[in-house]
């Protein structure tokens, strides 16, 4: 009579401070972008791939905004919950959850395409809010960097996990 | 400081929509001076919000320099191949300005209310909401959760980092994929240790008789005074006054 | 007294990672009445907790009923009244703390009953005073030590006005002194309050002040009876792989070299007693 | 291997309002296999002192001279000092991370760079260290063991490092009486097998009583006490005035010679205390 909802909640949460504290705790700072290289992103593909869309998105979402709150770079809060929450989403519903290969051809193409959108996602937004795009160009190759690592770093985690037994009662539950 | 979280959300939010609907520098008088106030009402100590510019100095220098140097217009300096044009200086003060009420606005906010005051905040912001489907205390208690439990995680990276190099890993060196591998051994123990978590958590929730939101009272009641109102009142103001210069 | 818990033929059984059926709990009966202090040892995988977890409907018998004031927590309907009547306090203090504030988390169960806003501060105020935290009501539960952490989550129960409280090893990951500083709140809380206490544990030393102790082991109540009665038994306790208090075992070895003093002494100050008075007999 | 520890300082966070003073000019000496116990309430510096001996904390001022070697000099190659040098975590089990516990003791090993040949050797030595089943365990997942066996593998984990220095964190935390001293007595089997130097960190007196040739005892960042069990166990009041005691056994024998009764005053164990009041009661 366990109720799922609770369990869910719980999850979700603990989901959320992992992407945060990926975001947070393992960083290296690159000024130029005003950003910085951290595990976030690979927690990102971790919660949609293994958890599905739905979870995927929140974690994503309110996770890295409130990274980017906690870090004081508040201002991109707003845009970083829409942005890494539709990462998320797209990434959770690209992905194919049943396979037990980490590796699959829709898993791969949910980390492209979870990068890229990422990449590009940032860059309208820095340009919409520095008033150039020109300006923005510039965090593209650090994002660009920060996705395809996130993406790397996600690989051998993900089979890791996939692997454990402990975990797959809870993956896409 | 004082006054109610959502207030304070929603006037950083007509802020925001202020800052990016203005085209004339005569708006940002009114801006820097209803910013200028609130520092000041906040009595957030000025150095304190310079220092929170700090990092973004180089962001602005090169936003600053690429719109000097990248707008068409009225050449006034030339440097080679560039050419800085007044347009290119007007827009590009323009923007340096824009980016740095921005940031100031914003931390403004969180630096006088706590991530859970602004979860609350937005839990009630949302409540309107919950007639189309959206979750909205669900997804304040989950925030919650997520804040409550960040510290905690933070401190179990640190020990099991820490733990790994007594056994000799190596996190500070090699490429990309060693590096990727290298992290195996910290991120598999902290995933599993994040779901027992949730696990015990959800148990010692229930045993709490906790049930979702519905019937749910609380201690703390979030409650708008006069001060909110005139919080209201003068954004409301701003924002009038900026929609105007806006159209002359 | 009237009955606080009842437990009658209870079962449970599940299934592990491999599928294979487990028995936690193998046909138990236990009464606990009103105002009682019972604790219960063992060590791990005897079935204390699966225990503790069915008397506050976390978990629901395979066989066999408990009732809490009388309520089957086979029914439905009854789940809330037990889990606000039969509170419970888990091991880790980490992972039962909600909230990011400690008198918030210590508001939270209230919350969920549905309480008044007044009634609710009244609550936590008293709660807090209990446990002696009320210094710590607007600090992050992240920054307190584990005995704190553990008396917060205990204030946290006792906001919800329960008649009995269930400690599932709440000690076992604590230091000597956060140990004390819990063991000393539950002693209060029965003493002054007049609640109900069910403690699980396997530090001994801990069931020295209880009314009655229960032993278990594979599922079943292997021995039970007041503290005395039960520590007298310093053989089979260590068959089970349980301690002992020092000073029993040693009134458990004098006796066995045939010295004249009474095998049920738990105390320090008991033991010094009967030699002192053994001496001066010859 | 020998420990010398010379003005040891180390401070947190310094500079900022949440600067606090872990230790306070330690100064040391762990002669080589020497079987220590280090005692002390949390925030005593225990933790923080054992972090500096495998170089995973850097002090704020002072030395660590390792085997005549100073780790703290710039330029020592850490990984050296952390092969030599074993650390137990406290609840060691929450660092398993491999699909089986093979590959999880083999962690250290492989770290180390050594032979297949060689790792698969140090696996099964340190299994057998911990009384784990070799052939029974060794595909399992570490996450489908029992409590005490995911304890021990994690043990293991360590001892397939062969460190000359083990340091043990509060090992038996949150393990029932059984676990416990099965733990306590591999230890003490190992220390008797290889001579190695052993730091125990612990909160039980009794546990502390029985098994080491000196204790440490800690309070505030220094060293309050040193010396062996019989000695510091002598020290009942200054123990009690930082928060600590002495074993039950040790409390008894005190009361009855306060009560007059001629007893020796440095009995750790039940066993002593029996022959100790059979002379007594015998002797008239």
């Amino acid at each position: 009579m366990r109720q799922q909802s609770v369990q869910d909640l719980a999850i979700l949460g603990l989901l959320t401070a992992l992407v945060a504290v990926a975001t947070m705790a393992i960083t290296v700072p690159v000024p130029a972008t005003e950003g910085f290289i951290h595990m976030g992103d690979s927690m990102i593909f971790l919660a949609a791939i293994l958890f599905g869309k739905r979870k995927g998105a929140i974690a994503a979402g309110a996770g890295s905004a409130l990274a980017d709150v906690l870090l004081g770079y508040t201002h991109w809060a707003i845009p970083t919950l829409i942005i890494k929450g539709l990462m998320g989403y797209m990434v959770g519903a690209i992905a194919n959850q049943e396979n037990e290969e980490v590796m699959n051809t829709r898993n791969i193409a949910s980390l492209i395409v979870g990068a890229l959108w990422m990449v590009g996602g940032y860059f309208v937004a820095g340009g919409l809010m520095k008033g150039s795009f020109a300006i923005s160009l510039v965090s593209v190759p650090a994002n660009l960097i920060q996705g395809i690592g996130g993406a790397i770093l996600f690989v051998p985690i993900g089979v890791a996990l996939k692997r454990t037994k402990y975990f797959q009662k809870y993956i896409l539950k | 400081h004082k006054l109610d979280p959502r207030t304070k959300i929603l006037i950083t939010f007509a802020l925001i929509v202020g800052l990016f609907i203005i085209d004339k520098f005569i708006a940002y008088t009114f801006i820097v001076a209803f910013v200028a106030s609130a520092i000041v009402i906040s009595k957030i100590p000025i150095k304190y919000m310079l220092k929170g510019l700090k990092p973004l100095r180089v962001i602005i220098l090169i936003t600053f320099i690429i719109n000097i140097f990248m707008t068409r217009g009225e050449p006034i300096i030339m440097l080679g191949p560039l050419v800085a044009t007044s347009e290119g200086l007007h827009q590009a003060l323009f923007m340096a300005l824009r980016l740095v009420l921005l940031v100031m606005g914003t931390s403004l906010l969180t630096l006088t209310t706590s991530p859970i005051a602004l979860t609350d905040g937005i839990e009630h912001l949302l409540n309107p909401f919950k007639r189309i489907g959206l979750p909205a205390h669900e997804l304040a208690m989950m925030m919650t959760i997520a804040l409550r439990f960040i510290p905690t995680l933070l401190e179990e990276t640190d020990k099991i980092m820490k733990a790994q190099m007594a056994r000799g890993a190596d996190f500070e060196s090699g490429n990309i994929i060693k590096r990727a591998k290298s992290l195996v051994p910290l991120l598999v123990p902290l995933f599993i240790s994040a779901f027992r978590r949730a696990d015990e958590l959800a148990m010692a929730m229930e045993a709490r008789c906790y049930r979702g939101g519905e019937s749910r009272t609380r201690m703390k009641q979030l409650k708008m005074d006069k001060g909110d109102v005139l919080g209201f009142v003068t954004t409301g103001l701003l924002l009038l006054t900026l929609i105007y210069t806006r159209m002359i | 007294m009237s009955k606080m818990v009842e437990v009658q033929d209870l079962i449970y059984k599940y299934r592990n990672n491999e599928e294979e059926e487990v028995s936690a709990i193998n046909g138990m009966n236990l009464d606990i009445k009103q105002g009682e202090f019972v604790v219960v040892i063992g060590h791990n995988g005897s079935g204390k907790s699966t225990l503790a977890k069915h008397m506050n409907a976390l978990l629901f018998p395979t066989a066999g009923d408990v009732r809490v004031k009388g309520m089957n927590t086979k029914e439905e309907e009854n789940l809330w009244n037990i889990r606000q009547s039969a509170g419970m306090v888990f091991q880790n203090p980490d992972n039962q703390i909600v909230a990011t504030i400690v008198e918030e988390d210590v508001a939270f169960g209230p919350e969920n009953l549905g309480i008044e806003r007044e009634e609710i501060c009244r609550r936590v105020d008293e709660a807090l005073k209990i446990v002696d935290m009320t210094a710590f009501r607007d600090k992050g539960p992240h920054l307190l030590s584990g005995g704190q952490k553990q008396r917060i989550a205990i204030a946290g129960v006792i906001a919800m006005r329960p008649d009995c409280i269930i400690f599932d090893e709440p000690t076992a990951m604590l230091d000597p002194s956060g140990r004390k500083e819990v063991i000393n709140t539950i002693h209060k809380l029965n003493q002054e309050e007049n609640i109900t206490i069910v403690h699980i544990t396997h530090f001994m030393e801990e069931a020295v002040g209880a009314h009655r102790v229960i032993v278990m082991e594979a599922g079943k109540i292997v021995i039970q009876g007041t503290p005395k009665e039960v520590f007298s038994q310093v053989s089979t306790l260590k068959s089970l792989g349980l301690d002992v208090p020092q000073v029993s075992e040693l009134a458990h070895e004098l006796i066995q070299e045939g010295i004249q003093i009474p095998k049920d002494i738990l105390t320090v100050d008991e033991m010094v007693m009967h030699l002192c008075q053994l001496k001066s007999k010859d | 291997m020998s420990i010398k520890i010379q003005g040891l300082t180390h401070i947190y966070n310094p500079g900022s309002p949440f600067e606090t003073k872990a230790l306070d000019n330690i100064e040391l000496e762990v002669k080589d296999g020497e079987f220590i116990g280090l005692i002390g309430h949390t925030g005593s510096g225990k933790s923080t002192l054992i972090q500096h001996l495998n170089g995973l904390l850097k002090p704020s001022s002072g030395k660590i001279i390792i085997n005549g070697f100073d780790i703290t000099e710039k330029g020592v190659k850490l990984q050296d000092v952390r092969k030599r040098v074993g650390l137990v975590f406290q609840y060691p089990e929450h660092q398993l991370f491999e699909e089986t516990v093979y590959k999880d003791i083999a962690f250290g090993p492989i770290n180390l760079g050594l032979s297949d040949g060689e790792i698969e050797d140090r696996v099964k030595e340190s299994m057998a260290l911990v009384k784990l089943s070799y052939e029974d365990l060794k595909e399992r997942s570490p996450f489908e063991i029992s409590g005490g066996q995911r304890r021990r593998v994690a043990i293991a984990g360590v001892l397939a490092m062969k460190p000359e220095v083990l340091i043990l964190d509060e090992p038996t935390a949150g393990l029932d009486p059984r676990a416990r001293d099965e733990i306590l007595e591999q230890v003490q089997l190992l220390h008797q097998q290889y001579q190695n130097t052993v730091i125990l960190v612990s909160h039980s007196m009794e546990d502390v009583a029985k098994l080491v040739e000196r204790i440490i005892v800690m309070h505030q960042g220094k060293v309050v006490l040193s010396g062996g069990p019989r000695d510091v166990f002598k020290e009942v009041e200054k123990l009690e005035s930082i928060g600590l005691g002495v074993p039950q056994i040790t409390y008894l024998m005190k009361n009855l010679k306060n009560q007059g009764v001629h007893l020796r005053d440095d009995i750790l164990t039940v066993e002593e205390a029996k022959e100790e009041i059979l002379k007594w009661i015998r002797s008239q």
